[in-house]
């Protein structure tokens, strides 16, 4: 399978973490861990602060839509350590929402406003959760798969929020 | 080229023909500079002619008025001819300074640049922003025209030939510059534009803050010369046999650093700093409007340069080379060698923060200046003792130019500036890769 | 409009500063920053969604338009993912290669980097030109190989795309024979200059924890003391066979940031010197099938650009294109410090500040 | 009648730089342009010290009150509420004339009282610049020392005044531009 060279298996995290949290990982595969959305903070907070994980930078935050659900994708390193850590959160499609990590990293803040941009998922307790691409009010969200399908999609169409809504014309 | 190959058959005769005919061009120029010298050696005969014809023909008032007319006008093209010619040299030199060519399209080398530049900027549409008051909008651009050829007016060309040969010739000069600051004050608040009001703001803190400095050092030039005239000045330093820039050498520096202050020229051009608010109290102008602004700035400069020179450069004598060249050219030339130094300090140094030249202003240069000044008034007054300054004059001139390097010493470790020494600053090389644990196996650069 | 009144500066789109559309919103006190908004997207294209639809060969050009100050090294980081991705090998020789215009396009994007610092720092755009001076002949190199000054789409999936010609290699040489008296030229012009330290030295200083804490890498982590470099700790294009040191700064402030860019050009020069000793014969590319279909996977693959940590997460479902591609882009996660360093200091030090951290619109909006 | 006499033309034309300007400031609304007309009336009261063969107190003119003075009377008004920045239709218009018109009255009254070329000697006639700043000087640091000084003196304790005002609302005006080294 594809690892990067400092990534840690899939197998390996999931017995770190099943040794502290026991009954937490959902899935695994040598890419990533899959863990439940319950304990997703609680674990990354811990992979922060435990010393043998020192998981002190979130390395990317990302999402990707499944179709019918999204992933949440977190690659963590460890600079001293000198691993990557891949982990996944499966949530749900249509009222898509997470905990935040931007209390943990400030790293997470911009990626995670960007998620929330481009895929609408809600990241709960983040400080400033607003579009950061995209204007206030534009229809929908890009990077979703049924973006072009969606109602009153009009992909393209200058709309700004000030714009008077009778005056828009392709 | 092709005509000179023509001609005599050959590429190596039409070269030895260019060569020879640059160096005929040459000995041409020479000659005829030197008849042009002699014939134009002392400018003041025209203007008496100019006087004495009027009077032939009318009453004295007249004729006072009429030369005086004739004389500020001769003073207004100068200043004009100045902006034109300053603006296309500050292109090149510049360019010249950063591996680029320069304007060199538009007339000779480019010379009609700035004619062409003049030209279309006043093409342009005037604008002005729709919550601006357009009066106090309207008004900045002519009215800081008037001190920055007001102050021309004392400048000593040569012998003779300064048109306001007034007694308080220096603080006039500091009278009229002070006012641009209201000016630029209006210019940036009629803007209502933050980055305008900021500028302003900053032109106004700036030129409250230096005009100390320069006044202290415009006063110990003063007291040691015991005189505010400019041509008195030059001539003083003319028997006394000694430039007053190198009998106070601090005055000198002060005297330019804090002007270039005052003239928004680079290192000091906070006011206008153009990566943090784009063109400070002008962004709002468009067009001519701006153009004026920059020519002002320019003509500044140059000015700077003129004055400069009259008070500490000993103005038109050059070590006796003014009796064969005319002595307003080697005033013009000093200036000139001023204002390439004003440009070559701004083709070189970053930008002051605005707190930066505020400190050195109020924590450096003014109490300097007063130690300097006390320590030249002492001087003044030794030298009043003898008949002759003599060689007494080097040697304070010596213990000044010491002086200055002390304080400079002296000023360095109050504000303990080696802490920034280049070699203690330096970045490391790192010994593994790793985070905060291997940050502690870093081994210095060698 | 009073003095003491907190108002609002709007620095940007059009900025001199902000080297780029992006616009940073300031509520003001008199000089002191109080408050920052930043607003990005002027120049979004939505790059992620675009490369769905395209072929894994087809989206290439994409990554040139995201950094478009280091295309060479955005094209390697996405031509190494999807290698990694479809097991695809590239030769020995295209490594090379590849490492070879890797670092000059390193140096070429430091000295873009530096000479803007400078100019933000108010020097009337001499340095500038200065060090566009070493950026043009290196410009000249990319487009004597592969036609393309800027956006380059000079990486293949499995190689580069062309043989550099002859002329080529005299031409490098030459460069690299004058770029480290040039490199000593600009520090004796600007790390020893007296007002370049005022300015940077002390100016926006980011701590080692901060730098790890906020996802900072390249140069801005660097700068701050943190001896992380990708190329060191995981290795591509076998860059563990080239011997080089990774220089990193003492407080972490912007001129250390300035410092690290500097001497990183000099290892530079030392890595592709390097290379030239060892360039292999033989092919510098393989044969891939046109639409290209890896097996279905992710990876999260890193390299060091010039900016810092650029990742490509790739996730392929079997199909001719990537199912989502992400660009981790290092322009916009070293912004995440932005706020913390420009609230209470003066608005020069917020744009020296900003200028040392050296941000990439295109690859900020993507 | 007066004699147009050039010198009397330069009288005529600065007394009208300092009068006009000076009816703008009371008539116009805005207080940023009555400052600028402000300026321009301190420029012609310099010119008139000019005809009075005073260059010295011209040239002080100019540089105290439209150069320095003038940025003092800028930052008050800046630091005005911004409602009283177009000060239209004030509600003491009546009065305020009314106190113009006397003050008015009372110069011309003092104007025809006293005899003006006998107040200011033969000066007005005769423009001569030779050693008006020596004799300031002498004067200044002979006959007026006691003046002087005590003017000096005052100074420095308004200088006091001002900081010590200033220090004792210090968090009121906390500018936090970071110190440099």
């Amino acid at each position: 399978m594809v690892l990067g060279s400092l990534q840690v298996p899939g197998k390996d995290l999931s017995e770190l973490i099943n040794n502290s949290f026991a009954d937490t990982i959902q899935n695994y595969t040598e890419d990533w861990v899959e863990l439940k959305i319950e304990n997703y903070l609680q674990i990354i907070e811990w992979m922060q602060n435990d010393k043998n994980i020192d998981a002190a930078q979130l390395s990317n935050l990302t999402a990707v839509d499944m179709l019918d659900s999204f992933e949440i994708h977190v690659h963590l390193q460890s600079l001293d350590k000198q691993k990557l850590y891949s982990i996944k959160v499966i949530i749900d499609r249509d009222a898509p929402s997470i905990p935040s990590l931007s209390n943990l990293y400030l790293g997470a803040n911009l990626q995670e406003r960007e998620v929330y941009d481009l895929f609408g998922i809600n990241f709960t307790d983040h400080p400033d959760l607003r579009r950061i691409f995209l204007w206030d009010g534009f229809a929908g969200h890009p990077l979703r798969k049924d973006f072009l399908q969606m109602e009153n999609a009009n992909p393209g169409l200058p709309r700004f929020p000030f714009e008077e809504e009778g005056k828009q014309e392709r | 080229m092709s005509f000179f190959n023509q001609v005599f058959k050959g590429p190596q005769l039409a070269y030895y023909f260019k060569k020879i005919s640059i160096a005929v061009f040459i000995f041409i120029v020479i000659v005829a500079g030197y008849f042009f010298s002699q014939l134009f050696f002392d400018l003041s005969k025209f203007s008496q002619f100019i006087f004495d014809f009027v009077l032939q023909r009318s009453n004295y008032n007249f004729a006072y008025f009429t030369s005086s007319i004739i004389g500020a006008l001769g003073i207004i093209s100068f200043v004009g001819l100045v902006l034109l010619v300053g603006s296309w040299v500050e292109r090149r030199v510049i360019a010249k300074f950063q591996i680029r060519v320069g304007p060199n399209r538009v007339g000779p080398f480019g010379l009609l640049q700035p004619i062409a530049d003049a030209i279309k900027l006043m093409q342009k549409e005037v604008l002005v922003p729709a919550i601006a008051d357009k009066t106090l909008f309207l008004i900045p651009p002519v009215a800081i025209f008037l001190p920055a050829i007001l102050a021309w007016g004392p400048i000593p060309w040569a012998p003779n030939m300064s048109y306001l040969n007034i007694n308080v010739g220096i603080l006039y000069v500091f009278a009229v510059s002070s006012l641009t600051v209201p000016i630029i004050f209006f210019a940036g608040w009629s803007s209502m534009n933050h980055y305008a009001l900021l500028g302003s703001m900053r032109t106004v803190a700036m030129m409250v803050s230096y005009e100390i400095p320069i006044s202290l050092s415009l006063l110990s030039v003063a007291i040691i010369t015991g005189t505010l005239n400019f041509s008195e000045i030059v001539l003083w330093q003319s028997t006394n046999s000694i430039w007053l820039g190198l009998f106070m050498p601090f005055s000198l520096f002060t005297f330019f650093f804090a002007s270039t202050a005052e003239i928004n020229r680079t290192p000091n051009d906070i006011a206008e700093a153009e990566s943090e608010i784009v063109a400070g109290y002008h962004i709002e102008y468009s067009g001519m409007k701006a153009g004026l602004f920059m020519a002002v700035e320019l003509g500044n400069a140059v000015l700077l340069g003129a004055l400069v020179t009259s008070l500490f450069l000993n103005g038109w004598f050059l070590f006796g080379i003014e009796k064969f060249v005319p002595p307003y050219i080697i005033f013009i030339g000093k200036t000139v060698a001023i204002y390439l130094l004003l440009i070559w300090l701004r083709a070189t140094f970053p930008r002051f923060r605005l707190d930066q030249l505020m400190n050195f202003a109020w924590k450096t240069l003014i109490p300097v200046s007063i130690i300097n000044f006390f320590v030249i008034a002492i001087e003044v007054t030794i030298l009043n003792q003898f008949q002759s300054t003599g060689i007494l004059i080097y040697i304070f001139a010596l213990f000044n130019i010491f002086l200055f390097l002390g304080l400079i010493v002296v000023w360095s470790k109050i504000f303990s500036v080696d802490k920034f020494q280049p070699e203690k600053i330096q970045p490391k090389f790192a010994g593994e890769i790793g985070g905060l644990e291997a940050m502690k196996g870093v081994k210095s650069v060698d | 409009m009073t003095v003491e009144e907190q108002y609002e500066l709007n620095i940007g789109p059009q900025h001199p500063s902000t080297h780029g559309v992006f616009r940073i919103k300031v509520a003001m006190n008199g000089e002191t920053i109080e408050d920052l908004d930043m607003i990005v997207g002027y120049l979004h294209r939505s790059m992620e969604k675009l490369s769905e639809e395209r072929t894994f060969t087809q989206n290439i050009p994409f990554t040139d338009r995201a950094d478009y100050l280091a295309a060479m090294s955005n094209n390697l980081g996405y031509c190494l993912a999807i290698e990694k991705l479809a097991n695809v090998i590239p030769p020995q020789r295209a490594t090379v290669l590849r490492v070879i215009f890797a670092e000059l396009q390193r140096i070429a994007s430091h000295a873009m980097a530096n000479g803007t610092l400078v100019s933000d720092a108010g020097a009337w755009q001499t340095p500038l030109l200065y060090m566009f001076r070493e950026r043009e002949k290196i410009l000249d190199l990319f487009e004597m190989t592969c036609g393309a000054r800027l956006t380059t789409n000079y990486m293949r999936i499995g190689g580069v795309a062309f043989e550099p010609p002859d002329e080529f290699y005299p031409l490098l040489n030459e460069l690299l024979g004058e770029l480290p008296d040039k490199v000593d030229e600009y520090m004796d012009l600007l790390s020893t200059n007296e007002i370049f330290i005022a300015r940077t030295k002390e100016v926006g200083i980011i701590s080692p924890e901060d730098a790890i804490n906020a996802s900072l890498s390249g140069p801005a982590l660097r700068g701050s003391g943190v001896p992380w470099d990708l190329r060191k700790a995981e290795p591509y294009c076998d860059y563990e066979n080239y011997s080089f040191d990774v220089p990193v700064g003492n407080t972490g402030d912007s001129y250390d940031r300035f410092m690290v860019r500097m001497f990183e050009v000099k290892e530079s020069i030392k890595i592709i010197k390097q290379a030239l000793n060892e360039l292999p014969s033989g092919m510098h590319k393989t044969q891939i099938p046109l639409a290209l279909r890896p097996e279905p996977g992710q990876v999260y693959y890193r390299t060091e650009g010039p900016r810092g940590e650029l990742g490509y997460f790739v996730i392929s479902d079997g199909g001719p294109a990537p199912y989502r591609m992400h660009i981790r882009a290092p322009s916009l996660i070293n912004l995440s410090l932005l706020k913390q360093l420009a609230v209470g200091s003066s608005l020069p030090d917020a744009v020296v500040t900003l200028g040392s951290i050296d941000i990439v619109v295109g690859e900020i909006d993507r | 009648m007066i004699e147009l006499t050039a010198y009397n033309f330069s009288f005529i034309m600065m007394t009208l730089i300092t009068i006009l300007p000076a009816l703008g400031i009371a008539f116009v609304n805005s207080l940023m342009r009555s400052l600028l007309l402000l300026i321009l009336s301190f420029i012609g009261v310099a010119g008139l010290f000019v005809l009075l063969s005073a260059d010295f107190i011209a040239i002080a003119q100019l540089l105290i009150y439209a150069g320095s003075i003038s940025i003092l009377l800028l930052f008050a008004v800046m630091l005005t509420p911004e409602i009283s920045i177009n000060n239209e239709n004030s509600k003491y218009f009546l009065l305020a004339s009314l106190g113009a018109i006397l003050f008015l009255y009372l110069m011309i009254l003092l104007i025809t009282i006293f005899d003006l070329n006998q107040l200011t000697g033969n000066a007005l006639n005769k423009l001569d610049f030779d050693n008006t700043i020596e004799q300031i000087g002498t004067l200044l640091l002979g006959k007026y020392i006691i003046a002087f000084e005590l003017a000096s003196v005052l100074l420095l304790f308004a200088l006091i005044g001002a900081i010590s005002i200033v220090r004792s609302s210090e968090s009121d005006f906390d500018v936090k531009i970071k110190d440099s080294k």
